[in-house]
């Protein structure tokens, strides 16, 4: 989820998030059908074009998506060795496709508007009663907003370790890191009742 | 549900998809990763319960239905939720519920921290790994056209890692029961 | 503003965080200081409902905050750190945020986010990044983002700590001008010594109410 | 101390936060001022090499701040945020978990855990949890964590943020005390006005270099 809002004013931008998000959602039902090698290709260099229309350095582009990269290489790799080879190929223009497009849209669409599609798209669920849809929203739009704090605390700590001389290791840092998190999910929802943002609650 | 309820669901929801950015580790020919995301899976269930660590489970089947990357390696979409991985991802909310419940029987304040620690990491291998990966084995199976037996030998790769990640689950639960104690507040 | 507190006390557990007290405030500007764990917050978080006393009752312009199951709507909270306060990233959206599902149309929220970035000449934050603002930056756009919604009364929690000298000037200038009423915790004196009504808290219990000169000459009292 | 800056910068992409800057720093105490971004922090990281100078260099006791591939051990560090720097969630363990590692028995630990609690006073805290400690008791923890395991030079930043005039005055109190070297960056001028050396940061250079009186006034100055 490195892939988060890129500033500018492409035409990904401009386009309602709406759109982009039912998009992303059909695009991955499409590719997961069809397994016409030439359509998944087209459609692999059309999102290849989307990406590239965000806007952003050729670098850091390549730098984010380097470890999604390697994994679809992988994946590819076992279903080369599994299956025939235009299977394994079909497999990997699918990911690569979805890949570029989930990151294009991610890069273009602020978490405001995914939480107002989010709520949107939830809304009919709303009826059956088991869901609030303007919670789904929030709670979506929270974890994106979470994810990087983690990453932030996650690199804090391990630089008082850095300055106390100690070894990084996974129990010393999860602990401080999820009671710290912890307290500011606690400090957030003060907030969030201070704020009176969920009130159709009370 | 409560704000902070839902607030705490989001951050163990978050939790599991930033340890995603681990990378994920392919052994043999298996299609199903090693991946440090099943322990951010057994923490929910230890820190936040039953409930709670359920619903963080699903935000973030949600987040993946929406074709977001958001699972290790930066996978996302229908290829994740039919995939021969996407019965341990679906099992996942079992396991945390499991692990959550057993959490709060086992566990209380008074216990003296040995029994904390035991108790939690029983929690977690009972949700994490027995009966998670009934789930994942059969679903494996089907998708991947695999014998049962086949894909039961595979999954036995995960068990020294999904072991010590019990351990270290464990390790956090009776540490925050210290440090955070959010216990009494569960249910 | 019409803040009573009849008898209003709240425990954490066995630790009491302030004594049951009596009072009635209805000053446009409100001080209050105190040591560390003196129970300043805690005093706060009862005005708006956050914390709901564990005796007594608090009521705020009429209204018992018992009744109401989230925190009063008409009471702004700055938090101590504001950080934790900003919920979505962008200021912009983050202020509109806190607007939404109060039946405003989207062209209206649009509207009152300009005004109150306007209110702040803060215009250029619109579009920053929360996590990439400064101290003093950051305590602006929580201000713009409480303020927007349109409270009567404004809690700020320690709105200058880590600010340089010049920021701190500026949300002291900010203070001043606010026509809403205001209440303010700080270990910084200065902000509050032009207050007429100055809170002091020892230990959960109120050692002051008197004017700023007063109180804070008491404060050094107990802090020496 | 002698803390070395051969025209040592340090950037973050293309933000400059620190311009390259020749000093020789050896006094037993060093003040550091300036607005909010003006280098401050990533200038005191720079001495313990979290932050590695991106030209120039930066030695510490004739170490190469570069060639260490951690922070250096001897120079200890108080956060600007101390809450990020308690590692284990009791303030003992936490003591103690610095010292592990070390060499020392565990008998020799517990002792230099009781040692630092009492030299501080701070016995009570030993037991504490460190997220529900007030502002001044967690700054104490820190020190404590970071003084236990020795260092010759200890950096502070804004260590009397969020504090009450009784612990800022025991803090100061502290400060005053310490044998270490130490480095102090704050914007409570008091803390530093009687040090002979004052660095006055403004936009990443140095604008002033100075005895605290002098480094002050330029400050308001500059913030006026
Ligand atoms: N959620 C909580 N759980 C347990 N104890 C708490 C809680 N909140 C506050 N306290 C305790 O209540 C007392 C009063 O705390 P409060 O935060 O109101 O102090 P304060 O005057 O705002 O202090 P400071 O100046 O350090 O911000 C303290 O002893 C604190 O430890
Ligand atoms: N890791 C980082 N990445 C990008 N920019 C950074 C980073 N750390 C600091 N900066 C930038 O470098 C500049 C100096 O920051 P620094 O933290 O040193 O300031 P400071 O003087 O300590 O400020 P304050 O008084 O607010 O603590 C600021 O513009 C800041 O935004
Ligand atoms: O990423 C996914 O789509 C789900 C991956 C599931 C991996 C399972 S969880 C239990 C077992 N332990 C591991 O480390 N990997 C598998
Ligand atoms: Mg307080
Ligand atoms: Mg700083």
């Amino acid at each position: 989820m490195q892939s988060l809002y890129v500033e500018g004013n492409s035409a990904l931008h401009r386009l309602s998030p709406r759109v982009k998000v039912l998009s992303l959602f059909l695009l991955g039902l499409v590719l997961f059908i069809s397994s016409n090698i030439p359509l998944l290709a087209v459609v692999m260099l059309l999102t290849v074009l989307a990406y590239r229309s965000v806007g952003m350095p050729m670098k850091e582009s390549a730098a984010r998506l380097k470890p999604i990269f390697l994994t679809i290489a992988f994946v590819a790799l076992i279903t080369f060795i599994v299956n025939p080879w235009h299977q394994a190929l079909a497999t990997l223009l699918r990911l690569t496709a979805l890949m570029l497009f989930a990151a294009a849209v991610t890069a273009t669409t602020t978490i405001a508007q995914f939480m107002d599609e989010i709520t949107t798209l939830v809304r009919p669920v709303e009826r059956i009663g088991w869901v609030n849809a303007t919670d789904v929203g929030l709670a979506v739009g929270l974890v994106l907003r979470f994810v990087p704090e983690i990453i932030a605390r996650y690199h804090a700590i391990s630089e008082a370790h850095a300055a106390r001389g100690l070894k990084v290791r996974p129990t010393t840092i999860l602990t401080p890191l999820i009671i710290l998190t912890l307290r500011d999910a606690d400090n957030v929802a003060a907030a969030i009742d201070a704020r009176g943002i969920r009130r159709h609650v009370s | 549900m409560s704000t902070r309820d839902l607030v705490l669901t989001a951050l163990f929801a978050a939790i599991i998809v930033a340890l995603g950015l681990l990378p994920p580790i392919y052994v043999g020919i298996v299609a199903v990763p090693i991946t440090a995301q099943s322990l951010g899976v057994m923490m929910a269930g230890v820190v936040l319960g039953a409930k709670r660590g359920s619903i963080a489970v699903l935000i973030v089947i949600a987040l993946v239905a929406m074709n977001l990357p958001v699972l290790s390696g930066g996978r996302g979409g229908m290829t994740a939720l039919v995939a021969p991985t996407s019965g341990f991802l679906y099992g996942w909310v079992v396991a945390a519920f499991v692990t959550g419940f057993l959490s709060e029987r086992l566990v209380n304040a008074g216990q003296s921290s040995l029994v904390q620690t035991v108790s939690f990491f029983l929690a977690a291998v009972i949700g994490g790994i027995f009966v998670l990966y009934p789930f994942g084995i059969v679903f494996a199976a089907i998708v991947a056209d695999v014998t049962l037996q086949k894909a039961f030998l595979g999954s036995l790769f995960y068990i020294p890692g999904d072991v010590i990640k019990a351990f270290v689950a464990a390790l956090v639960g009776r540490a925050v029961m210290v440090g955070y104690p959010l216990l009494p507040v569960r249910a | 503003m019409d803040i009573r507190f009849e008898s209003a006390g709240a425990s954490f557990g066995a630790r009491v965080a302030v004594e049951p007290l009596t009072l009635s405030l209805t000053e446009n500007r409100l001080g209050v200081i105190g040591l560390n764990g003196s129970g300043k917050t805690t005093f706060a978080r009862m005005i708006n409902g956050l914390t709901k006393p564990t005796t007594g009752k608090v009521t705020v312009n009429g209204r018992d905050t018992r009744d109401e199951k989230t925190a009063l709507a008409d009471v702004g909270f700055i938090f101590q750190s504001p950080q934790n306060q900003i919920i979505l990233p962008i200021v912009r959206d983050d202020i509109a945020f806190g607007l939404k599902g109060r039946g405003f149309t989207k062209a209206e929220i649009d509207r009152k986010v300009e005004m109150v970035l306007t209110r702040f000449n803060a215009g250029e934050l619109a579009t920053r990044r929360a996590h990439e603002l400064s101290g003093g930056e950051l305590q602006i756009a929580a201000l713009c983002s409480v303020l927007a919604t349109g409270p009567n009364i404004l809690i700020l929690d320690e709105p200058t700590n880590q600010l340089d000298l010049r920021n701190r000037a500026l949300v002291q200038k900010i203070i001043d001008g606010l026509e809403e009423n205001v209440v303010v915790i700080t270990h910084d004196l200065e902000l509050i010594s032009g207050f007429e009504r100055v809170l002091l808290f020892h230990e959960g219990k109120l050692a002051a109410d008197a004017p700023a000169a007063e109180a804070i000459a008491h404060y050094r009292e107990l802090a020496a």
